[in-house]
Formats: structure tokens, C-alpha cells, sequence
């Protein structure tokens, strides 16, 4: 392993050892990998979404397997703010890792008392705000659409987490670089990309959608390109730190958001195939990093934009 | 974790079973428990313990799709990636006559189940569609049970459902206890015929899966109705579960 | 080979052998594919994009393999409509498929002169118009992310085609069945969906977009949980018959776009790699479609959808 | 067309070459040609032609990614899927004095060359990053020719690049043509080479393809500056391509 490679990163004023993280959802709510993945060499985790109250989520099955990706339709089941507090933050707290707690809700004032909520805790290192989840029928990807909307869910958020405050901004839109742009006049302090692709899949035999919810999210190796694409062209135009996720696998793919602009990167479904895919990423980087010429991190950062970053040149 | 294959049997058409050897595991697999096997996808595939031998545990399972042919297509010598023992399997032998019920699939956890009491005086009625799909009787047999047989379509043992034998046994054993394994169908069965017999019940249940380790909340079952209701996951809170925690007190 | 099943399809009034057509840009102007596939056995032929001038497309690299997926930045180089008359259309009608021809342009006007001057040429069987190609800077895909401006671009066409216009609609929006609800107030005869999602690849070594073009299009299998969703919501929500595509390999893929509500499916990307991925398509299909008991592809089309169809039970 | 392995060499660490049984093959290829090869993935791999011997065609390529790593690990008996021979090869040896030059992957389709024309007197220009990069110089060797090397690093021959052997072979046969295949910067500076010299050549060129057989329109390069500028494909206007179609008259 090449020691002499810096793994830092910086999100806005948060400092993170690598730049690495477990991505909402997939991770669960922190000690179910515990016996699987050394939790405190990762830069960091994203805890699943947690809303106000409990959710109780979509009728299984809940994930289908498609080409090079993955379908799901948990439906954002979550035991409510409360009960995350109490049962949940306590272990993750302990952990001493970057925490990012994943926010959801139906309504403006729903994602606003979730963050009332954890604003009198400690431990919490940033919000990232669910605006882009398919699998509910109403909040979640319907704000993640409208920049308006966009707007008034992360203001609301802002305003009272006393933290910084990540956007996470769904691919299945046109505008989303309106909503990005939204989100940061609303005060977010950093942008995540990309939630899963609204998909579905059929079951021949029973003749009907495959996944209990209906459609579902598709993430995996298989939306890689849409993720890198969403990345490159929101850290071009948007002057706030992207961390940036989507069917990575390997400290190559690590790179390849790195280049695109992505400040840090999330690993969600690789886990499930490999419960150290992100300890690997990890190891990997130092020398992939320097086989494509680059001594940290933040030096790969943006390296495939045209050099005159954030010139409107492609338009 | 890696194993490696150190047999493999074709115990019926379509079907394989594999020995690996089990030194790399961290603990004894309990029956019911399951390994979380990688196959080449994008997810691993839960497969149960077939058995425990002599430094080996087996996986035995039906070519169904993508991920268990590739399974079939490994050799002797070549590794598994794989996590486990994982989940929570059946409880030791009640007092009391005890049947195994099986259907299919669902019948080589407990075949290991039989293997982990070998003195436990055990019923073991098994089903299946067809004989080609009544696997491990011989195994059965081996251990000195004669299990009762029927297959959907009479090609072995008696014609019909391996709940006709249950409610058949349950009646002569009124204060028995039942363990089962198979199709969601067949323990929704199994459940109503021991709650009406007001009998114990354990039962092994499938779900598609993501993590394998209660992270993801992919693989939910319903748990009983009434206020409390939740959902169980069949990774980390069963594949085994007490009927009542699915069923409640009230027949299904 | 199993003989007694029916694999005629019907798009409105057009009537094909089978269901299965090769995707617009896929398949060139005609002849290439020649040597290599029995074209007389395909249900049709879309060509690929015709523009009123020649375009010369994007710079190479124009396509790059991605996870069970391929971008391409292909830029819909054409030899103008004029060209493709006198050079591709005598082979093409000569061959007796159906001929859909794939209409494109960087304004309203110009798909309106494409179609002018084929109205006047026999042999075609419909046109289809190209509302969402990510590959051109204008045209193409905003008028597919605009219902009012998709309903400028399909009335103009309708009013010259003297032909049943199918509109392919793009799956980079969250406006899918808007647009298409504008198409078929304009006069469209069918919906063809999905065209490419946008995507991008980065090349380690040399630092930029693997593409020439930067960004470009996102087909095959990866994609194919997009493409049926859209399928199954478009199928469900307007009343055009829909031809599906986005990742078709087999005939069970077939399947599962025909259950999810496609009338027809079109073939793309597999046949770079599987010349014969179509006619293997077609001859398994009576014993895919016998197999799950259908008796007919007519039976199969909508057989996901919930039992009544139209109803608007999802919201 | 599925045409069997009958033959795998290993001619230096990352290179293989495999023989296929060529009775399945429509035609004879031409040098310069290729097979459109399926490895596994989205999209078949262009590979050139490498010989022709007993009924035997021959590919040899470098490992340097998922889709050769694939080949490489192919067997003798097994299958591959190909399309071909593709595309335009490279002409028959015009009269006078002719240099094959060949960089790296590129030498491949110029020994078939050599073994077509066994009667025609060649000079041999050879050039590749390494020692191991540079391949069938023992097949020249066995075909009478007598290949000038070079190297990036020395390791093997001079160092340099196989342009520096062009150019002096060129101001020693004023009359000479050229027939050259390797990476595009090696292209455009044989073409500017020879178009000073008054030299016709002849470029075998590579590009990203998605048919192989022109439908797509992905492998293209562009065709001489000027007003009738047009875009040419790899694979069936080319991959070899006179020089004055991407270049014109003017040197590049
Ligand atoms: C706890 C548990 C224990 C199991 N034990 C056995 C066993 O001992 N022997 C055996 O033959 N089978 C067993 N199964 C079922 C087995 O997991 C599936 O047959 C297998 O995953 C199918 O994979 P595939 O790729 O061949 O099929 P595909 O249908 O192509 O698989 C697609 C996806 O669906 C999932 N899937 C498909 N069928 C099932 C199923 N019945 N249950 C859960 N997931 C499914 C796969 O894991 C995969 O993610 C068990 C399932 C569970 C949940
Ligand atoms: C006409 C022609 C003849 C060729 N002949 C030979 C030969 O005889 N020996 C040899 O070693 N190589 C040859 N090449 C290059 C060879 O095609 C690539 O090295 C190979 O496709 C790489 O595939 P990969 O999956 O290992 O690499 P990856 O980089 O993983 O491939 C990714 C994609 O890029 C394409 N690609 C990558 N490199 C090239 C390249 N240099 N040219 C074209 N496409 C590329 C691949 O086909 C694939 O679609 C030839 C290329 C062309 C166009
Ligand atoms: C099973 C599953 C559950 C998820 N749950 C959430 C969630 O609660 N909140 C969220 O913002 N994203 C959720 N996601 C999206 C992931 O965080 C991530 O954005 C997406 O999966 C793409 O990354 P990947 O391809 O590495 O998985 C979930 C994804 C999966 C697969
Ligand atoms: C190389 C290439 C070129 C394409 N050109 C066109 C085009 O000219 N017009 C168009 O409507 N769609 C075009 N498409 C999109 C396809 O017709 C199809 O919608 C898409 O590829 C999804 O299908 P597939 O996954 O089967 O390839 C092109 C796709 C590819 C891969
Ligand atoms: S499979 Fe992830 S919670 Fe059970
Ligand atoms: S590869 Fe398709 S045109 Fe050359």
C-alpha cells in the first residue's frame, strides 16, 4: 500500500479521513455490519432515512436484481426520529465516525421538526435531505422536481438543523440543476448525487410488477454513467462541494467521480455484494490515485472539467 | 469469507448439493441458519445448511435462475465467497412427539435439523411437486427416519400436499410440536392447521434479500396482526420464526 | 419451434409480421446489416435519424462500453433527407419490411420539411419523430422535456407526414407523460419509448469525458428497468398503442415490455453484439410466449397492468 | 460464427495469440482485416488478422482490459463468437521498393501482409514501448525478413521511435511505398513523413466501434480538411485507408 497519498477530504467545513462513505439505505441505522465492516476506517456513514414519525415502508418483495443493477422499493421504512435518537444514535455516536443523518418527510414541516429533533444532538456531523427517494408516494422525489419546492424543504431544514445541511438531488428530472441551485440559495451547505433511477421490473410468472411497491429504484453498477454525468455537470455549475455516489465499486470508479467533480463518494448497493467493498476502496486508493498521477485526493477533484472551470463553455 | 468446495453431488436433477470445507467458518452453523452466497451478481444468494460432516457443511439447492446455475457450474477445489452462518434458526426439540415438515427446498435445513438431534424421536413428512424435488430422503434414512412422502403429482409417495400428512399426524399426536421449512403457501398451511391443533409451531421462511445481515430492510415478512403490528426480517429476525410471532393467536 | 402462436402486432393501423423492430440508429440507413441478418424476417425497420440538411455528428470517441450498458455520442450524424431518398430508400423498399423513418431536426420547421419531402415517397410506413436524443446541443431532447413545445414539434409533422407519426419520447424528464399526452393531442399515431438516458464515462488516462461529445446516451440492458417503467406508465395512462425498447436481449425481455404494455418492442444495442439478436428474438418468442400461457403477443401486451386498466389506482 | 481454438501462444508477458480453425469462415482474409470478436461484454472487440497457416487464422492481441483479459483466459477446443473478416485490408505491394512499419499491436496485420506476398522484397520497421511490446519478430524471421527494431526505453533494438527508422529508410528509397499500422500519433507522422517524401502509404487505423459493419457510425475518422470534409468509417471504409483520404495532398 502507497502511505504517501492524502485520503482526506473536505466537505465544506467538515473533514473526513477518506472519502468514503456508506450511503443512505444501505447501510441500515449502524451496528448491522458491525461484524462485517471495520465501521471506523470508513470516512464516514450515512444512516437510512429518518422521518418524523415511523414509517412502515412498502409490501415485499422489496429489491429485484436487474442487469449490472438493483431495484428496491423499501418504501423509506424508518422507526421515526425518536426512536433513532433513543435506540440508534448512542452506538453511532460511540463509533466516533462522520455521521450523516439521511432526512425524510411528506411535507415541508415534517422534514423541519425531523431536524428540530436532532439539533439538540451531538454526534451529528451534517443532515443530507432525502428529496429524490421513488419509492413514496408522496414528499420524498416529487420536491427533488420542483426547485421550488426544492427551495422550501431545504430552507425550512437550514433553518433549524444548526448543522450543515446536504441536498440530495434525484437524476430523474430535467432540472436538475435548477434544483441544485435551489437547494444552495436555500443555504445547503453541499450537494449529494445521485438517488436511484425510477424503474420496474416484471414478473413474468405472477404477471405483474416484481416489486411489492410497484416501480422502484435502480442503483448499482448499471446507473454509474447517469451518476457521473449528474455529478459532472452540477459540481461545473454549482460552487458547493459535490459528494457524489451511484454503482461504485472500486477505487477506479472512486476516481472516475472524483474527476467528474465529486469532492467524496457513497457506496450503497456494492456492499451488499461485498460487505468490504468500501474498506476496499479505501486500501485501492492510495495507488490508484497515483498510478493516474495524483498525490491526494482533492488534486483529483474536478480534473476531467475543461480547464476553465465553471465557464458556461458547453452551452 | 472464502470456502472451499470439497464435494459435489447431483442429488436429483437440477439439484446440487455442495460440501465446503468448513474451517474457514467462525461458528457452528445452527439448522435453519443460512449462508449468504456470492454468485456473480449483483447480490449474494441465502442458502440454507444442508448438513454438518466431518469438518464440512453442505448447501443444497435447486437450479432456479442466474445465480444458482452458476452455482451449479463450480468444481471441487474451487472457493465460495461467502457470509455466515446468518439468521436465527430452530429451537432444540420441545418435549414431546416432534414432526419435521418439508417442502422442496425448504427440506434440507431440516435434514440438518434431524443430523443436530440425533436422539430427538422425530416425524419427518415431506413434499414436494415432484420426485425429482423430494431430495435427501435417503439422507433421512441414513439417520435411521423413514419419513412419510407425497408429491403434487403422485410420481413418489402418496398424491398430495405434505400438509395432508401434517394434519393426519397431528391429529394422532395431540400434544405435538411441528418444525417447517418451505413455500410460503405451505407454511401459511402449516400455521393454521397447529393453531387449530393448538400445537407449537417453528417456521423457516424465504425472502429476497439484499444485505443478508438486517441492514437494508429488503426481506420483510408481516408479523401479526393487531396494533403492534410490524415487519420481521427474515434475514436477522427469523428465517425462523415462532408461528405466533407472524400469526398471532388467531389462525391465519 | 412452436407454430400455433400469433405474433402479428398492430400499432394503430399498421399491421406487422411480429413485434419486433430494429431500433432507429442502430441499424443505419438499411444495407449494412445485410451479410449478417435476415432482414425480410424482421417485423420492422426503424432507420436511423434523418435531418432536413447533413449533419456531420460529435467527435470520436462516439461510444464506450459501460456496465451491462453502452454510451454513445454518436450526434445523429445524417446525410440529410434528400440523400437518404436517393441513396438508402430504393433498398429499403425493395426490401418490403415495414420502414419507419426517424425524423430530427433543430427546429420546428426543420422536422416539418423533413417530413414535407418524404410525404411524396411510397414504402414508408410511418415516421417516427426524435424528440429526445441527449446527443445534439439544440433540438432533439428539449422539445422532448416540453409538452408544449413536443406538441409544436408532432403537429407539424402530422399535418405533412400524409403517414401514422409515432413520437419516441426520452426518459431524462419527469414530465414522461406529459409529453406524451402532447404527442397524442397533436395528432401522434404512437408513443415508441425509451431513446438513450444521458450518461458519461470518464477517461482515466486522459483526464476528460471518455466521448467525444462529453456527455451521450445510455442504452441496453442496464437501462431496461427504465425502459419499462416508462412503458408501463405511458401504456397505462394514454391511449396509444406504445413500442418498447431500452435493453432487449431475449424474447423473455420482449416479454416483460409486451406485459408491461408494449404493443411492439424494438431491438438496439444487442444487436452490436449478437447480429442475430432479433431473429433469435423472434424465434423464441411463441415458446416464451406459450410458456408463461399466452396464445397470441396481442394477449401478452398490458398483462402487468392492474385489472383495470386506465383506472388511475396508483395515485 | 462460432470458429474453434486450436492453438494459444503466449509470445510475451500480456500478448496472446489464438489460432482458430478457419474452415467456418466465409472468405479469405485480407491483411488489414479483422474479426469483430464477442468477449463478454456490451460490445465485440476488433482484432486484426494476424496470419494465415494451414487452414489456421490467427489473432494476437495485447491484454489491456476486461474485454481481451477475457480472451486470454480462452482455451484450446473452446469456441468464439466472431463476425468476419471486416472491413478493407491493406492493397496488393505496388511497384518499387516497400517499408511495412509497424508500432506495437499494429505489427500484426503486417506479418499476415508479409506472409501474403511471400515473393515481394520488404523492408521491416518495427517499433514498440518495450521489449515485450514488440511482437513476431521471430515470424519475420522465419518468413527471410530481417526486421530494423526500435524501442521507447532501449530495452530492445535502438531507441526511438519507428518513424526515425521511416525516415531514413524513406531518404534512402526515393521511390518507396509504405504500409504502417500502430497508434494514430505513429499514423499521422508516417503520413506527414511520406507525404513530404512523395511517397504513397498505406495506414491501418483504430477506433472505438460499436457494429463493426457501419451501421452505427461510431468508429469514424475524420477524412481530409477541405470543403467535401467528411467523416470515414473504421470499419468498412477502413481500417486501412490510402493517405490521401485523411490527409489530402498537404502534409498533416
Ligand atoms: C433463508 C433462505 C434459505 C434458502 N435456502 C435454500 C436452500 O437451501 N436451497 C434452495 O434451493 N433454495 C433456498 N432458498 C431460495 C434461494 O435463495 C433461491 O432459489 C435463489 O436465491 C435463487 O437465485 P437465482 O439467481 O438462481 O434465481 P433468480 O430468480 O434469478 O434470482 C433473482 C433474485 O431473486 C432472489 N430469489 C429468487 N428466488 C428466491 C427465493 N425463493 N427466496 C429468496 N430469494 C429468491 C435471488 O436471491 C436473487 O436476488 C433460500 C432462501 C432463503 C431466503
Ligand atoms: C481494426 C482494429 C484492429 C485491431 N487489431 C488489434 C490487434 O491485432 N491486436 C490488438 O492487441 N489490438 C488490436 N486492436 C485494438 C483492440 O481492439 C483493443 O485493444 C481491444 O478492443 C481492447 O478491449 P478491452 O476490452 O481489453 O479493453 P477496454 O479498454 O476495456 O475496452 C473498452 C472498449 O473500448 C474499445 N477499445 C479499447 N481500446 C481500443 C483500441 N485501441 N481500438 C479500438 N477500440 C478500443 C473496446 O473494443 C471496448 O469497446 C484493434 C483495433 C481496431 C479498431
Ligand atoms: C436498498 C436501498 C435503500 C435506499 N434507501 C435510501 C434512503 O433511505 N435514503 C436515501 O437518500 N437514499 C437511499 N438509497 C439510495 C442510495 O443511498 C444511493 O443513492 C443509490 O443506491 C445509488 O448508489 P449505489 O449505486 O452505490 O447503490 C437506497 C438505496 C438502496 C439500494
Ligand atoms: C449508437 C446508437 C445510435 C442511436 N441513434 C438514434 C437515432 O438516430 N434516433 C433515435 O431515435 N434513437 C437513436 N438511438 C436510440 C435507440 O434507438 C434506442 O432508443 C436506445 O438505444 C435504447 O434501446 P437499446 O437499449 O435496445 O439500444 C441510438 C442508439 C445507439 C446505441
Ligand atoms: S436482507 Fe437486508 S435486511 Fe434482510
Ligand atoms: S463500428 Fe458501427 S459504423 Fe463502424
Amino acid at each position: 500500500m502507497i502511505r504517501d497519498v492524502d485520503l482526506t477530504a473536505h466537505i465544506g467545513r467538515i473533514v473526513l479521513q477518506n472519502p468514503v462513505l456508506a450511503a443512505s439505505g444501505t447501510f441500515g441505522f449502524g451496528p448491522e455490519y458491525r461484524a462485517h465492516v471495520d465501521m471506523r476506517r470508513l470516512g464516514g456513514i450515512a444512516v437510512k432515512g429518518v422521518a418524523v414519525d415511523s414509517w412502515s415502508g412498502n409490501p415485499p418483495p422489496r429489491v429485484w436484481e436487474t442487469p449490472s443493477g438493483l431495484l428496491n422499493s423499501i418504501g423509506l421504512q424508518n422507526p421515526g426520529v425518536r426512536a433513532f435518537i433513543r435506540d440508534d444514535l448512542p452506538f453511532l455516536r460511540e463509533l466516533g465516525t462522520v455521521l450523516v443523518v439521511n432526512v425524510i418527510g411528506h411535507t415541508v414541516d415534517e422534514y423541519r421538526r425531523v431536524s428540530e429533533c436532532l439539533a439538540r444532538e451531538s454526534g451529528i456531523a451534517a443532515l443530507e435531505v432525502n428529496i429524490s427517494c421513488p419509492n413514496i408516494k408522496e414528499g420524498g422525489m416529487q420536491f427533488g422536481h420542483d426547485p421550488d419546492r426544492a427551495f422550501e424543504v431545504v430552507r425550512a431544514v437550514v433553518e433549524t438543523a444548526g448543522r450543515p445541511v446536504w441536498v440530495k438531488l434525484s437524476p430523474n428530472t430535467d432540472r436538475v440543476l435548477e434544483v441544485g441551485q435551489a437547494a444552495q440559495s436555500a443555504g445547503a451547505a453541499a450537494l449529494t448525487a445521485i438517488n436511484t433511477l425510477l424503474g420496474m421490473a416484471i414478473d413474468l410468472d405472477r404477471r405483474r410488477p416484481a416489486l411489492g411497491g410497484g416501480s422502484g429504484g435502480l442503483s448499482g453498477p448499471a446507473i454509474r454513467p447517469v451518476g457521473v454525468r449528474v455529478v459532472y455537470e452540477v459540481s461545473r455549475r454549482i460552487p458547493l462541494p459535490v459528494v457524489g455516489m451511484g454503482g461504485i465499486e472500486t477505487a477506479r470508479d472512486a476516481l472516475e467521480y472524483f474527476m467528474a467533480g465529486a469532492s467524496a463518494v457513497m457506496v450503497g448497493t456494492a456492499t451488499f455484494g461485498r460487505p468490504d467493498a468500501m474498506t476496499r476502496v479505501i486500501d485501492d486508493l492510495p495507488e490508484i490515485l497515483r498510478q493516474y498521477g495524483f498525490g491526494s485526493v482533492a488534486e483529483a477533484v474536478g480534473a476531467a472539467h475543461p480547464p476553465a472551470k465553471g465557464e458556461a463553455d458547453e452551452h | 469469507m472464502r470456502l472451499t468446495i470439497v464435494e459435489r453431488r447431483v442429488p436429483a436433477s437440477d439439484h446440487v448439493e455442495l460440501l465446503l470445507d468448513a474451517s474457514g467458518l467462525g461458528r457452528r452453523p445452527e439448522p435453519g441458519q443460512f449462508l449468504h452466497v456470492a454468485t456473480g451478481g449483483t447480490l449474494r444468494r441465502p442458502l440454507s445448511f444442508s448438513r454438518v460432516d466431518d469438518g464440512r457443511v453442505g448447501i443444497l439447492f435447486r437450479v432456479v435462475g442466474a445465480g444458482t446455475a452458476w452455482l451449479a457450474g463450480r468444481a471441487v477445489g474451487e472457493d465460495l465467497d461467502v457470509m455466515g452462518p446468518l439468521g436465527r434458526g430452530f429451537p432444540p426439540p420441545p418435549p414431546g412427539p416432534l414432526a419435521l415438515v418439508g417442502g422442496g427446498v425448504g427440506i434440507p435445513p431440516l435434514f440438518f435439523y434431524a443430523q443436530c438431534w440425533p436422539d430427538a424421536s422425530l416425524a419427518v413428512l415431506l413434499g414436494a411437486r415432484d420426485r425429482e424435488a423430494l431430495v435427501m430422503v435417503d439422507d433421512f434414512g441414513a439417520r435411521g427416519l423413514h419419513p412419510a412422502l407425497c408429491t403434487d403429482d403422485g410420481s413418489f409417495g402418496r398424491r398430495g400436499r405434505v400438509t395432508d400428512l401434517l394434519a393426519t399426524w397431528l391429529s394422532a399426536h395431540p400434544h405435538g410440536s411441528v418444525m417447517a421449512c418451505g413455500p410460503a403457501p405451505m407454511l401459511h398451511e402449516v400455521a393454521r392447521l397447529t393453531t387449530d391443533a393448538h400445537c407449537p409451531a417453528w417456521l423457516g421462511f424465504e425472502q429476497r434479500m439484499g444485505c443478508g445481515v438486517g441492514a437494508c430492510l429488503a426481506c420483510v415478512v408481516p408479523g401479526a396482526p393487531g396494533a403492534g403490528r410490524t415487519w420481521y426480517r427474515v434475514c436477522t429476525d427469523g428465517p425462523v420464526f415462532a408461528r405466533e410471532m407472524l400469526y398471532g393467536e388467531a389462525p391465519p
